[in-house]
């Protein structure tokens, strides 16, 4: 057997082995769950490399359970297929690698982190059941099969965010809160693909984008599809459960809710762009995920100017960052119909709001690392209770201001690039977008200013003395994804053109992604 | 036009939900709110598809003359989201009663201490 | 005030379901079915369940059922995590 | 949870054997009629619920045991996912002892028929994996939350 | 060239930027070295001077988080409260608001077709 063409199912089912067996392996020793969860995250960390240097190569990759043979799509000249496939393009792959970095981090820098607590083969299955979710929710092609992914890891997710709920009474309200929001969202994409089912007797993504009409029933899922995962990834106004969950999960956890959230992106994303397509009112529905984009950033930048607690602040830019992708993908969409447009400057602003993607999902997960190894030393997250901690945390120190300087956009690092993309196209839609963009990346550096003058300036405090610098574990996955940070900044062409380029035409390219599925076209 | 009946139905089922999430109180309502909308889901799924006259889709000493069948993936996609909502309803009733330890109510006007 | 406006936000989704529900195809008799004609017909003989809503949910679409078992686990490991160190 | 009474009791002791017996039999004949590993499992764990509720938590830790039924959980999810990766020659989660002659690989007769168990390969193992994973999980759920009321009660009172 | 980034109407070079930043910086830095030096180490020069008024200790000096930013907050209070107020951290309202957006989005998708 060639395993080179089952990897797309190895990077799910491996972590998902893990996931159960590290109940059982806790039985015998505790300690070996941590390594053989970072065990298991690696392998498909490597997986998915691999995986992304085949998709770039040689073209999207489909495994087809099941059946005589892994790309098998359409058995015996039926024109329509039968089974669960995955379907990975350059776009699930470009989210599939954010989230095996990210989650292999946070479960290197859990490692440490965590040991305080226990239940730590529970934290740990968890973690990678969250992990196989969000894998899942990127690769399938299956609408149906994307529900149960989704719902995999919204639960794994609030079992994670109210995992301090056996002392404390926030963590607990901050997983109900998410839980009832995100059950609403997966019942709502539920009742979408019944409608499809209703309609087409299809539930593979490709087959119904290519007999998709637009009919009366077809907008009201899109209607339906659209706010439920926007607000999965958090855009304003229904960003109410964001800074709750983000600020009461484990630190680790919250940079994995990110990614996690990201992935609701993905999915909005892939429903309107290789879903529908041009059949929808391209300009009506990218002005809406444009006013998403801008209420998001303005909104979340303004909301966390006033905050105290340092996680919900960050939680706070979560949203706002959020908004730029929107930005940049809605400016996308909306001339998407017009091929002149769209050359111009339609696939920079996607280019730049998909690149904004990968930078956010480091930069923003360095910040909360950095938010959690406070945390871990000082047992506070309120910032008038702290001052004077780079006294005590050079390296943390460091990686704080990397991370705040990449995300308020500043020079060389790779906030800068994404940003620069999405301003310089999207100026040329129209220019006011454009200067709200820029308007909003000034207050985010207001904002992070705030957050370093209050917890690392200063002079030393008395209750602080005993703090020390984080476990060599924290500091390692810190300083990864602090290296990542720099190198993109310095060559974002490498990662503009070898990765995002290819993620963006996936996108626009409808026939080829339906193609993959249903053959030549 | 009696056709669509059974369709309105799962909607009535769906809208209850909805107003009880947004209306009601209770956190345990709330979790009951959600119940109901999965269940006009997976009443809707079923009733996709349903054919009229025929027989559940087993072959085992299945009625004999009797070719038509019920479409079978619905039901295959019901059982799925049925097990999924009792995962969700026993995780949403442990958090809630997490919560009604912490915080002595389940009054969603009082368990908001994370806001603004 | 908010509650009159989400009130008559609710009417409207309400009748937004509605005209979704009347737009359906007509109740028990699907116009398309060609993916479950399928099934039923090949089933037998491709899986050799008599069964062919098992044959389904363990062969053609086997794959949400593992992800389904998953939910259950996880939604047990999230309860058990979340009463740990109740005593028992 | 306190116990219940007599009466309650008595029925329990006569009931909760065949209602895991018809459980066991939905599981292991889920190829051939309604049901399946996990409506089978749902029955097998409302006698569960039955035992738990008819002799309160306490008691029914006797003969309920939390740890046993999670190390069956794992080893349910375990064979599962095995069954799925030894198709792996093939394709994931391949059927590749439907039609092959040994271990329910019969070849079922097309039509309506009375029904052979030794059919549908994979099939009935998956169902006794999910059938043991989906009883033992609900019997987790629904002991950890017994337990878990106990404590959010007893909190309340101090 | 390595790390030229195209952005439509420009382009953009990291590397470019990191020698601009450096050749500058040793220019200024060239320029301040020629200046007079007036600064003594170990005098009245190196003490703090808060208009005469005898120094704070130094716990008491940092400013909490809370007070940066007063001055903003206190200016926009008619956009803050609204908006602060909008965040009730009630579970009805966050699922109020994804009916309210599901419905103008239906909305928008059905005139606009």
């Amino acid at each position: 057997m060639n395993l080179s063409n089952h990897i797309p199912i190895l990077i799910i089912a491996i972590p998902l082995l893990a996931a159960f067996l590290v109940p059982l392996i806790s039985r015998i020793n505790k300690k070996a769950t941590g390594i053989l969860t970072t065990l298991a995250l690696s392998v498909s960390l490597i997986l998915t490399i691999v995986l992304a240097v085949k998709i770039l190569t040689v073209g999207p990759q489909v495994y087809v359970f099941g059946a005589a043979s892994p790309s098998l799509t359409l058995p015996s000249g039926l024109k329509f297929p039968i089974r669960i496939m995955l379907e990975v393009d350059a776009m699930s792959i470009f989210m599939g690698l954010i989230t095996a970095v990210v989650s292999f981090l946070g479960a290197i820098y859990s490692l440490s982190f965590i040991e305080k607590y226990n239940g730590v083969d529970k934290y740990y299955s968890l973690l990678l059941l969250l992990t196989v979710g969000m894998f899942g929710m990127e690769f399938t092609g299956d609408i149906f099969n994307f529900f149960v992914f989704l719902e995999i890891a919204s639960i794994a997710s609030v079992a994670l965010i109210s995992f301090r709920g056996i002392d404390f009474g926030e963590p607990a309200e901050a997983g109900f809160k998410y839980m009832i929001v995100s059950s609403i969202s997966a019942l709502m994409v539920l009742f979408a693909v019944g409608i499809f089912y209703g309609q087409y007797d299809l539930l593979n993504f490709a087959a119904l984008a290519s007999v998709i009409k637009y009919s009366q029933l077809d907008k009201i899922a899109l209607g339906l599809l659209i706010p439920v995962l926007a607000m999965k990834a958090g855009a304003v106004p229904m960003h109410m459960w964001t800074p709750d969950a983000y600020s009461e999960a484990p630190a680790p956890i919250t940079m994995i809710l990110v990614a996690a959230s990201q992935a609701s992106l993905y999915a909005l994303f892939r429903v309107v762009f290789s879903l529908y397509n041009i059949t929808l009112n391209t300009l009506a529905v990218g002005w809406i995920i444009i006013i998403f984009g801008l209420l998001s950033m303005f909104i979340g930048v303004t909301m966390a100017i006033v905050q105290k607690d340092i996680k919900r602040l960050m939680a706070y830019h979560a949203v706002s960052q959020t908004g730029y992708m929107l930005l940049g993908v809605g400016v996308g969409l909306a001339v998407l119909a017009n091929p002149e447009a769209l050359k111009d400057y339609g696939i920079t602003a996607m280019e730049g709001g998909i690149f904004h993607i990968m930078n956010h999902a480091m930069y923003k997960g360095l910040l909360f690392l950095t938010a959690g190894a406070l945390f871990f030393r000082t047992g506070t997250r309120d910032l008038n209770k702290m001052g004077g901690l780079a006294h005590y945390m050079k390296y943390t120190t460091i990686f704080f201001i990397i991370g705040a300087a990449a995300i308020a956009g500043l020079p060389p690092f790779n906030g800068f690039a994404s940003k620069l993309l999405i301003y310089e196209s999207v100026y040329r839609f129209n220019p006011l977008l454009s200067i709200i963009a820029m308007v909003v990346s000034i207050l985010t550096l207001a904002s992070f200013v705030k957050v370093f003058h209050s917890a690392f300036l200063g002079p030393k405090l008395p209750q602080f003395k005993e703090v020390k610098e984080t476990p060599r574990s924290m500091v390692f996955a810190m300083a990864v994804l602090s290296c990542i940070i720099i190198f993109f900044g310095l060559f974002p062409d490498l990662i503009v053109k070898n990765l995002v380029h290819p993620a963006v035409m996936s996108l626009i390219e409808q026939l080829q992604y339906t193609g993959t599925v249903l053959g030549g076209m | 036009m009696i056709g669509n009946l059974p369709y309105i139905a799962v909607v009535i089922f769906i809208g209850l939900g909805i107003y009880t999430l947004m209306f009601k109180k209770n956190l345990i309502k709330i979790a009951i709110g959600i119940v109901l909308i999965e269940n006009g889901v997976n009443l809707f799924l079923i009733t996709l598809g349903y054919r009229k006259g025929a027989i559940a889709p087993i072959y085992t000493q299945a009625p004999s003359g009797q070719a038509i069948m019920v479409l079978p993936t619905p039901q295959a996609l019901t059982l799925t989201s049925i097990v999924i909502g009792i995962a969700t309803t026993a995780l949403i009733l442990s958090v809630a009663m997490m919560i009604y330890k912490h915080y002595g109510t389940l009054d969603t006007d009082q368990v908001r201490r994370l806001k603004g | 005030m908010k509650k009159i406006i989400f009130g008559i936000a609710f009417i409207i989704f309400f009748s937004f379901l509605i005209v979704s529900a009347i737009n359906m195809r007509t109740f028990g008799e699907p116009t398309i079915s060609e993916m479950d004609d399928y099934f039923i017909e090949n089933a037998q003989s491709e899986t050799g369940a008599n069964n062919v809503v098992t044959s389904i949910v363990f062969d053609y679409r086997g794959f949400d059922t593992l992800g389904e078992a998953t939910v259950l686990f996880t939604a047990v490991v999230g309860v058990v995590a979340l009463f740990r160190g109740v005593k028992k | 949870m306190k116990e219940m009474s007599r009466i309650v009791k008595t029925v329990t002791n006569f009931v909760y054997g065949f209602i895991i017996i018809f459980g066991f039999y939905i599981i292991v004949h889920g190829h051939l009629t309604p049901g399946g590993g996990f409506q089978g499992g749902a029955v097998v764990g409302s006698a569960f619920a039955l035992l738990l509720i008819s002799y309160g938590s306490l008691n029914s830790k006797k003969f309920l045991k939390e740890d046993i039924l999670s190390l069956f959980e794992g080893f349910g999810l375990i064979l599962f996912i095995v069954l799925g990766f030894s198709g792996l020659g093939i394709t994931f989660f391949y059927n590749f002892l439907a039609n092959s002659g040994s271990w329910f690989g019969d070849a079922a007769v097309i039509g309506i028929n009375p029904g052979d168990m030794n059919t549908a390969g994979v099939i009935p193992l998956m169902n006794i994996a999910v059938g043991l994973e989906v009883l033992s999980a609900f019997g987790v759920i629904v002991l950890t939350m017994a337990s878990g009321a106990e404590f959010t009660k007893n909190k309340e009172k101090s | 060239m390595l790390g030229l980034l195209k952005t439509g109407s420009g382009f953009w070079s990291a590397i470019i930027w990191i020698l601009l930043v450096l050749v500058i910086g040793s220019i200024v830095i060239y320029i301040r070295n020629k200046g007079e030096d007036s600064y003594k180490k170990n005098t009245e020069q190196d003490k703090p001077f808060i208009s005469g008024n005898p120094e704070e200790s130094k716990e008491s000096s940092h400013l909490s988080a809370s007070h940066i930013y007063w001055g903003f907050t206190e200016a926009l209070k008619s956009y803050y409260d609204p908006l602060v107020k909008m965040h009730t951290g009630n579970i009805n309202d966050y699922s109020s608001w994804i009916i309210m957006l599901t419905v103008i989005i239906l909305i928008v998708i059905g005139v606009n077709g």
